[in-house]
């Protein structure tokens, strides 16, 4: 389904460029993928959110942004703080409650943070993160640093107080930021039609003067050319934009809660717009073999073997750890 | 009582279930509001069945939004219904507290009783799931301090059932706190219809040596440790004091003037918690009786870790135990 | 600058019908005269909103309601509750905190409640009573019993996250709700060009799907043309509507804060567009007299002096009133 | 010291504008956040003069929307600048608990010491003037319950411009408590740079028979009371912790080994208040040495009521007198 516009985009695109992002999700994916494993075999107590079917938005919308660019997301937030950059074995350690963790292992799954990679923070409370990255915006404004904040978050979350207050804030200060909806139809078991009246979420955004874009989010080239058009507009000063990806979710709101579909069927919805194989079958047309793209999966493999790894071998958390930290001093 | 009671053994989300269901079966007008209620159950499945019962007028799924959904909840308890509304963790009465403190609890109040709010806030306290410290918070110690606003806060599928029936019968807003690892546990819970009165602490054990005022998880918690203790000839009197909100201090401080030594426990953490409140009251109603200073085991001041990890923050039978031993000079 | 749909009204209303919004305005405006008199006597603690200059929103809108219908309204909403019904008597005790209060005394300027005349109480938390009508309206709509319940509020309170919060969940719900705003400009010193970046708040309204309408708020008949328009889209169980009644603030935003205008002659811009003297000279067009209308003044001076005297002559609260109430026994 | 201090007579509000003022100019990366605080100056008028001198990039202004508002001032301070925001009534931090609560108290900890939140959120009780129910109370009693924020509770203009100076340069979201009723009350405040560190309390004035430990508005009403039972030969010691976290028990304990009696006293209502825990907390390290239970001088459990009549229900001097009287036995 590319449009005119992505399919200029993806002609503009190395094809290392190429290759790259489809070892992001990839790992992505695998990533996620023993992250599940981890928690059914019992390493992982509480609950974990997996973003599988999702990567294409994370891979997509990171790549249009600098290093130096700050995002935040929520606690399906993994697939993001991969693509920005985090690192692959402190993020699996933190998962697992491990002392080498990003957060020395007390955030776990829905708080991870990489502060080195711009990443400020996934965060665990529906809507709270949305103003957080509008400050965070605010202060890229205020000391003109030139960055570009993103904030990822969810269909559901846009239901929240906080969303509207913030979108209407960031647009009436033109802040650098891009808001990012993961629309994926479901908040646990609500389904979008039963928290909204608009055919898309987007128009909310209209309803303050906020620039706004629908885009199939399952097309990592879509995502990125959106994202790209948003990133340039806010680092011009012109303000925020909003982006609503279309996305389907994964059989699952989370390794705890069911999530309830309607039908078992439609809990495998996900797979027929799976944007892997859907950018794998783009990338074969455009001449990237099928070799090439089989040398990155089996990168990707290895890397999460070797966060599994580090993980798995990494100390618990000290009881004195658990202490710290609760004021600097 | 003459009449024969009839026991089943339930668990204590199956005790709420089922005060649920008997008394939207009796109050066409009861409603109840929420995010994931419907056909879903609940997060954690308290609500199984109702949906298909009562249809989703009366259990009315929603948007994400809970301080819109408290709102309405209030807005519809004045206007004729009586309305129930979930808050899946107890961390996010943050995001209703204005509805919760500044118009349910204050209305009938600065309305000069034209108004009235029979409004029930269900949330569940979920401090030993490891769910982070954004999920694992035991914020009841907040609600006591708010007058208008009533807190029940069972440990067991019996007490759940009997407040349950009474809150859906108050006609004032009344937090109900849940414990997810409560959930699961079993005990005998009549067949006919019973209610437990706010305001009325229960003795769980009785016991000489030293009392033990438990909160929610920690009931189960105390007795376990005052079984443990019984071994070694230590005898510990367990007190649920079910309600917080009225607080029965009377049967508490009746405990302390025959052991004469206190400890209270919570699951939230110290600073601030309603241990203080407790200690106050009874220091106000039993000063002469105290043997020594009433000690705390509560959560550590620290936000609760991720994983694996909160089990060092939270309290457990073992610290019941030890704070008992060192009491008593053990 | 009424429009076809205004004339239209208008010509539809009987003059006895218009004398007696005349009346009504005429009466909120000494009402709220006399509390700023009271409270420059110090016979009133903490604070008080004259809604002065926006009687034609009150009267307007309440005109196209049934006794029966409910409303719901801020601490600025002294009008709406004469409108509506209540006794100016009971609401000028209350003012005064005396025991013959509307509510005993103890809810004061900001706490008005009169539910035998559907009014479900004003609120002196900013936007905490929007999702309240829309329960409120909920419960009539459950309930079936074919009542609108009408929320009013202002411009800052479009801001905060409760008032999109019921948007949204109202626009869903297709609820039978007005929600009012009375965009005076300002709150207390923000002005809307500093909270907001498009022309008019109903855009919110657009953004959630909701049928809304921008008002002149200081024309009592366009008010009541476009709320009786809402109701009756209410009653038809077609759902919510959002009107935005543009109207200019009183020159303080309080007998406690100043409100801050740029300058002088701004806190004075309410005279200029002045609803009262404006109702006034359309009225004489179509035929009132002069002495009808003087008439009519009168008796609202009447009431208010009455009610300033069953006030000022009603004991205070006694200590124990002040412990009752708590708790619905 | 060896140098020399020149004081002058200030008023609370202008100690803390100065406070404000003086590291607005040494912190180029510090912003202030709210509503009205622009060239209006804070609805009590505690910004007056900030906007000119700082312009609109710094001294914020804007929409009414508390909660994101917090967020923002929470976002900008993980981002390289030093946020101070004001809700203007502490009624209203109920709109934003979420962000003070679940964001900026404790993404230090879960972020594992990578996020630094200086922060600082100041608010106002505004317990006596007559705004009724949703503007009259004192809250600060939930926030000792946070692990991760510290707070601030200023009796007068000399603490108030130490501590504030002193929350500037802390790297922790500090919640600072002013008072309507103190914003006039005027001291010597020192011309030269000092600041008051955060957890000692200050004796304000020493006795020997009762101490009395007083918070906000009630440090001047109790020395008032000390100063009317001076006459009748009762000593009275007054204590302003000053800060609540953290609490410095140690000075109060001092004095309670000396008096032996402790009356505590606030404006919040008694039930769940601060005072049950500064009295367990003193019952920890005295136990021994209290000759009577503590008492607390506070708020009624009901909600402040509008008008004149909030004096019935928020406490004062009188009804400290009583209460040293009757623990006297007088
Ligand atoms: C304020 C708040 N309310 C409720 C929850 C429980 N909860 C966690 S995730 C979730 C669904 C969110 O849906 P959406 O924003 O669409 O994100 P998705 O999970 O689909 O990525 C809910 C209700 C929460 N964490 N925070
Ligand atoms: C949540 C909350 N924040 C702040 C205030 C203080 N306050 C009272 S009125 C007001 C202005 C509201 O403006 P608007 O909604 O336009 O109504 P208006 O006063 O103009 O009628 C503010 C900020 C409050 N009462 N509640
Ligand atoms: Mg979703
Ligand atoms: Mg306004």
């Amino acid at each position: 389904m590319a449009s005119g516009t992505t399919i200029d985009v993806a002609q503009s695109l190395s094809h290392e460029m190429l290759r790259h992002w489809y070892e992001q999700m990839q790992t992505i994916r695998y990533f996620e993928e023993q992250v599940i494993e981890f928690f059914a075999k019992g390493l992982i107590s509480g609950s974990t959110h997996p973003c599988i079917g999702q990567e294409g938005i994370a891979v997509g919308a990171c790549a249009a942004l600098e290093p130096s660019d700050l995002i935040l997301a929520t606690y399906r937030g993994h697939g993001e703080c991969l693509a920005k950059g985090a690192d692959p074995k402190k993020l699996m350690a933190e998962i697992l409650s491990r002392a080498t963790g990003c957060c020395k292992g007390k955030g776990g799954s829905m708080h991870l943070c990489d502060v080195s990679h711009g990443v400020l923070g996934t965060n665990a409370v529906v809507a709270a993160h949305i103003p957080i990255s509008g400050g965070v915006a605010l202060a890229c404004q205020t000391r003109k640093t030139g960055q570009v904040t993103a904030c990822f978050f969810g269909d559901g979350a846009s239901c929240e107080g906080e969303f509207f207050e913030t979108l209407n804030m960031a647009s009436l200060w033109k802040l650098p930021l891009v808001l990012v909806c993961e629309n994926n139809e479901y908040a646990i078991s609500v389904h979008v039609s039963k928290s909204q009246a608009t055919p898309n979420i987007a128009d909310r955004a209209q309803g303050v003067g906020m620039r706004n874009q629908v885009v199939e989010g399952n097309d990592v080239l879509a995502v990125y050319a959106a994202m790209r058009a948003a990133v340039e507009h806010a680092r011009e000063g012109r303000g925020p934009t909003f982006l609503e990806c279309k996305t389907v979710r994964w059989e699952r709101h989370s390794t705890f809660s069911a999530g309830r579909y309607e039908n078992a069927e439609a809990a495998q919805k996900w797979r027929k717009v799976d944007p892997i194989p859907r950018f794998k079958s783009h990338l074969l047309t455009v001449g990237i073999s099928e070799g090439a793209l089989e040398e990155r999966a089996e990168r990707a493999r290895a890397t999460v073997a070797a966060a599994a790894e580090f993980a798995l071998s990494s100390p618990p958390v000290s009881p004195d750890a658990i202490l710290e930290d609760v004021y600097e001093p | 009582m003459g009449t024969v009671t009839t026991m089943r053994q339930l668990t204590m989300s199956q005790a709420i279930n089922e005060a649920l269901r008997e008394e939207m079966r009796r109050q066409p007008n009861l409603i109840l509001l929420g995010q994931d209620i419907g056909a879903y159950g609940g997060t954690f499945g308290v609500y199984r069945g109702l949906f298909d019962e009562f249809g989703p007028e009366r259990v009315r799924d929603g948007p994400l939004c809970e301080s819109a959904t408290v709102g309405f909840a209030i807005g519809a308890a004045i206007n004729g219904m009586r309305s129930v509304v979930e808050l899946e963790f107890m961390d996010f009465v943050t995001v209703a507290m204005d509805q919760i403190v500044n118009q349910a609890a204050k209305m009938h109040y600065f309305f000069g009783g034209q108004i009235k709010v029979p409004l029930v806030i269900r949330t569940a306290i979920v401090s030993r799931m490891g769910m982070g410290s954004q999920h694992s918070q035991s914020l009841e110690a907040w609600f006591i301090h708010v007058p208008g606003l009533k807190v029940a806060i069972p440990s067991n599928a019996y007490d759940a059932k009997g407040l349950m029936k009474t809150a859906l019968r108050d006609t004032n807003p009344i937090l109900f706190i849940e414990n997810v690892k409560l959930y699961s546990t079993k005990c005998d819970v009549p067949e006919e219809e019973y209610s437990v009165p706010f305001g009325r602490a229960r003795v769980m054990r009785e016991g000489s040596d030293v009392t033990v005022v438990a909160i929610s998880a920690m009931v189960p918690e105390s007795l376990a440790a005052a079984e443990k203790l019984g071994a070694q000839n230590i005898s510990v009197e367990v007190i649920d004091p079910r309600t917080l909100n009225p607080l029965d201090v009377e049967t508490i401080a009746q405990s302390v003037r025959k052991t004469g030594r206190v400890i209270i426990t919570h699951d939230a953490a110290k600073t601030g918690g309603v241990a203080a409140e407790i200690s106050q009251r009874i220091m106000e109603e039993a000063f002469d009786y105290l043997n020594a200073p009433i000690v705390r085991v509560a959560g550590l001041d620290v936000p609760v870790p991720s994983g694996a990890l909160h089990p060092m923050v939270v309290p457990n039978q073992q610290r019941v135990i030890e704070a008992v031993l060192k009491m008593l000079g053990r």
